[in-house]
């Protein structure tokens, strides 16, 4: 592979990027999922893998996805390291037994003796009025169980240094891409997602999460497409005077606690921006660590803008209602700092 | 099995329904979509999965059924809701994400639900095999001879679903028709890397039921397979498995490069197109007139143009009704 | 059926009753199940329909839950009222898409025109050394996606009339029993949760929780299992001059934030005591909840015992070690009355 | 197919220690759970699935694997582990939840990973399938001959798993064999209602692989059908799919009352004892004699006891190791 300076990128050719050089590097990763071949992937992640690297090691499967995903723990525990794709992560209900019961708690039942470096890597996200069953991120409920790292990138540069991370380490790890980041000629995507990506393989660490703004006003705590939306708020709000501090968390699982306390102790207000559904999920767990670490500091009741519980809609004015913008996301910030 | 001059008229026209439906929706895909295409934009949004030239499979088997007989459809699924008699305008209403559609414009194209006409679908592959199985279970403990169809892809009778379903189906007993419409293409990736079977209906052995393929897409040889399916199952005597080779003619979805398809593959298959067929034997057997198909293909379109300018003047639901209808 | 009055019953009769009377009520109600016909459920909740309402309204099942969970679905859509028993939840990743992208989710999907009564019933929690497949309590993750209506008794005579209410409910409701409330001749059972049930039919509403015992120092706030270990830690705590208030939530779907709120305004200080796991689950709701609309009541951090995130160990001192204890229970608020 | 005496008296070694562990759990398992049954208290807690009767189609098929070869057994795994070679002291270890134990006392008795001779298991019914088409393609990807089976209970194979492997399996030819133990059971719920076929062994046919039903509780038989299955393994072949017929002796779990089972099921059962058929096959043909057969029992018995004292002697696991090991 040559060695090609730091580019802007997609988040799709940045997460392709960084299997193409991990496949280059080691013989014993492989793809599966369903389209990931000649297709490269429904959302580009595994674009050009099968012109390099052929039939063996990027593999189409059936739509037999307990099968497959099954397959990658199986394939792991004998010293393979499969990637492998559940188009959308809306579709976990057919698979999830081999995921929640089988590679995320195996290494634990076997009391540290097996090894399972799988990437369960999934497309999640809304936007688009895909509706109900193609449009959820769902990331909340994978890093309630235990035993699988979370990853959930917000551009092209940490799309491929967390795949880097995802590929060489011995865990389970599951990594969503939002497709509203990805970049692709076909679905309007955010242009924040689209940065500078090194040539080289590098790696970005899990469990740090990234000050993408500082602030001293109040602290917005995402993920994703909504730390998009929350820099396009921040923006706004700054041309009104109020300063926002955005966090990425990056990863889920290892989660980087003490960058969201540091902040709310410095700016002693904190909004938390999610896209997956409101209640026992992300939102509440970040207020929970905020509650239980830096209660004293917090000068405002915590606020949460999620999606309301209910299933996404299809029809676009439904679908907008529900997930966050940056102007709700503006108008929140705004009743907080007023408080 | 012996089909009247009104019958065969109703087949051909609900395929040119469906044809036109179908054709029409293409294009109001697209209306916003150009220069550049984003799946967001336009009257039409998110993924869309249209059935031209899949409508024997559709037409054959919902021509056995009641309004009391349960239908459940796949991610692609007009051509069921319109051969099941789900009412056009509310159906294309739907798909426009309006308020006066089935769903409120809650559900959209792969989320139609008629309890009506007793049809329903799920963009989940696989997903059609239990629920069909409840509806025949519920006819059995009612005492009905109602029967439930589940229709599939070729793709869909690789997910586990579809073995638990036929084999609960056959310890049971229970009045479902299983319907593969096997096109050949699970997105990209065609039937022979996916399927271990040539033939799926060879599956039925696993179950102890019948099982039938139609090897050809024409609607009359689908009509005469299904009939002995439901009137058997109609009889008490349980389920079966049909597969029914079709042709898709467009994309897996719009948009759909289509990088994987062999080039002349679609033009091929136009060549025996079944709306066309099933008219020439008409024709052929001098059982309708070039006027009568022509008429029954005016009424389909003015059907369909019908349901789109409703679908189109309908008003969009308000934002906040996204808050309704989780719980009734 | 012939009405008696009100007698001490365990848990497991106490549904099998609510069951029966709703059997005897409304032809429409039958029973699908693993074992839940001559075995009368592995937990008894079925115990005596089999013999009562015989094989056509109880009926044992293939190992095949997305068969028949999604044939629930499909015969509810028809008229019926399903009743199905998932024998333990921790095997709902075989039949999750049947769940939540189906049951969960089509009466939004037709904006409110079909009814889906189905009550699916199942098995939880940990005490018993069955380890990492067999123990877990995963109600946050199902109160996390929209469409179900979660609820998850403590005792006798709620199991009975939240029973009722659920198969009255024109929608889905999941209920959870813990197999360590049981009251089986089989497994050590909390004996609180043994209780005086009347004999007729009644109804527990679904969002209201209920104060199990009041208390001025500090808010305790649980479910199922750990409520009866919460009262066992506020006796304990009584005897040292502190006053524990003990809220079983009782649903999680609709949940009653406001009587925890109040309880909060009241006492000052919250603890949560969750046999789920920690992150991203009920004990985070509960606090972001309290962060939101009692923050300025609270006197001390918000404090969370709950599973470390780490799937169920089975060997026994690693299991104690893990679950809350009503001793830890007691520790947690000595050290949060202090804070 | 030919074996050797000292190959047939280590079948007939095995299937004791199989048998002997199996009945030393039980009483085990007895321990601090009279007068009152508590299915939490003594030296072994949990459910238990004890596999005493269904011995012929462990060590049958296992006689035919090395070290390389991988297996994927059940919830009922004991005989499966015993077969596969695992350490007999770190096996009990884990059932007594020990800190010698396979899994540090992490996985207990439905949880047992032994990489070292590649065997695994799972408490969730149906689960063996996928895993063990991941390590036949290992083997397969590596170049190696290495076969993987997955076993499962006759209840499994309704489960959408087994369809999806034997799918995949199929469709990529895969070296790996699916083995059905079928005793007629899945806890209270008998075969005839739940298998819509009387013989799952034709559900090969699904998948367009060869399938084989071994009709009786025989090892040697056993040790035949799967010799040809596991020699097509290796030589790239692809899968094959057995169905075993044996017997369950004990209850679905320890505790399990039994009403649903016929009065005289088990005696009945047991005078077919499969260990006594080797034993006695031997005699007649002359291959061993009575002393040589109870030394082999005497051994698997000393095993056995040597295994049962180490687990009660390792010390249990330190209560913080609960938080260890959820990654590497
Ligand atoms: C469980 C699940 N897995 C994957 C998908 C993504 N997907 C949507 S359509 C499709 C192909 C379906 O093929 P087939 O069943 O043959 O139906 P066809 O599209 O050919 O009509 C796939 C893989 C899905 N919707 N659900
Ligand atoms: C997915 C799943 N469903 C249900 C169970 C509960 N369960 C444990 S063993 C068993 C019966 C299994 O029968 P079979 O496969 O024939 O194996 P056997 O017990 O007869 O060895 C059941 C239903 C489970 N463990 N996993
Ligand atoms: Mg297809
Ligand atoms: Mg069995």
């Amino acid at each position: 592979m040559t060695m090609v300076a730091t580019r802007e990128l997609t988040m799709s050719k940045a997460i392709a990027e960084a299997i193409a050089q991990e496949m280059e590097r080691d013989p014993k990763v492989f793809v599966m999922g369903e389209d990931v071949g000649v297709y490269g992937g429904i959302f580009s992640a595994t674009g050009g893998l099968l012109d390099r690297y052929g039939e063996e090691r990027v593999m189409d499967t059936p739509i037999s996805e307990t099968a497959f995903i099954g397959a990658a723990t199986g394939a792991a525990a004998e010293g393979m390291r499969p990637i492998v794709e559940l188009m959308f992560v809306d579709f976990f209900g057919v698979c999830m037994d081999q995921i929640y019961n089988h590679l995320a708690k195996n290494t634990y039942m076997a009391g540290g003796n097996i090894r399972l470096p799988v990437v369960l890597l999934t497309g999640m996200g809304g936007g688009y009025n895909d509706a109900a069953q193609h449009s959820q991120c769902l990331y909340g409920l994978f890093a309630h169980v235990p035993g699988l790292k979370i990853v959930v990138p917000s551009n092209a540069y940490d799309a491929k240094g967390l795949m880097t991370s995802a590929i060489r380490d011995d865990n389970p790890v599951m990594y969503f891409f939002h497709k509203g980041l990805m970049g692709l000629g076909w679905m309007r995507y955010h242009p924040r997602s689209v940065n500078e990506v090194p040539g080289e393989a590098y790696t970005v660490p899990f469990g740090v999460a990234d000050v993408k703004r500082e602030g001293k006003d109040v602290t917005i705590v995402s993920l994703a497409m909504m730390v998009n939306r929350a820099l396009d708020a921040a923006d706004t709000l700054a041309a009104e005077g109020i300063e926002a501090e955005v966090i990425d968390l990056r990863t889920l699982v290892p989660l980087d606690k003490q960058t969201v306390i540091n902040s709310v102790k410095k700016t002693h207000r904190l909004l938390i921006v999610d896209e997956d559904y409101l209640s026992f999920g992300m939102s509440g767990e970040i207020a929970a660590i905020v509650a239980e670490n830096a209660l004293d500091y917090l000068d405002a009741p915590v606020r949460r803008l999620a999606v309301p519980d209910v299933p996404i809609p299809y029809s676009r004015p439904l679908e907008n209602f529900v997930l966050p913008s940056a102007d709700a996301i503006a108008q929140a910030v705004r009743e907080l700092t007023a408080a | 099995m012996e089909l009247s001059k009104e019958k065969l008229l109703e087949m051909y026209r609900e395929m040119w329904t469906i044809r036109l439906f179908e054709e029409a929706l293409a294009a109001a895909y697209m209306e916003g979509k150009t220069p550049a295409f984003d799946i967001g934009s336009g009257p039409v949004p998110g993924e869309m999965h249209l059935a031209a030239g899949q409508e024997p499979v559709a037409v054959g088997t919902c021509m056995h059924l009641t309004e009391n007989d349960t239908v459940v459809g796949t991610h692609r699924p007009h051509h069921f809701a319109i051969a099941k008699k789900v009412p056009l305008n509310a159906l294309a209403a739907e798909i426009f994400g309006k308020e006066t559609g089935l769903g409120k414009g809650k559900g959209g194209h792969m989320h139609l639900f008629d309890p009506a006409h007793k049809f329903s679908c799920s963009g989940i592959i696989g997903a059609s095999f239990p629920p069909a199985c409840g509806a025949a279970l519920a006819a059995k403990k009612m005492g009905k001879d109602w029967v439930a169809v589940a229709f599939a892809g070729d793709g869909a009778a690789n997910q586990g679903s579809f073995h638990e379903a036929l084999n609960l189906a056959a310890i049971w007993n229970l009045p479902v028709i299983f319907v593969i419409e096997d096109n050949s293409w699970a997105i990209s990736v065609p039937r022979s890397k996916s399927t271990a079977v040539a033939d799926n209906s060879q599956r039925a052995i696993a179950y102890g039921i019948p099982g039938v393929r139609v090897n050809e897409n024409d609607v009359l040889a689908v009509y005469e397979v299904v009939g002995e399916a439901v009137a058997r199952a109609r009889r008490g005597e349980g389920p079966s498995l049909i597969e029914v080779k079709t042709d898709r003619y467009f994309g897996h979805f719009q948009g759909d490069p289509e990088l994987y398809r062999p080039e002349n593959e679609v033009s091929t298959l136009k060549g025996g197109d079944p709306i066309k067929r099933l008219g020439d034997q008409m024709l052929s057997q001098g059982v309708a007139t070039q006027v009568e198909l022509d008429a029954a293909r005016d009424a389909a379109a003015k059907d369909v143009d019908d349901a789109i300018a409703y679908a189109r003047q309908s008003p969009y639901p308000a934002p906040e009704e996204a808050l309704e209808h989780v719980f009734v």
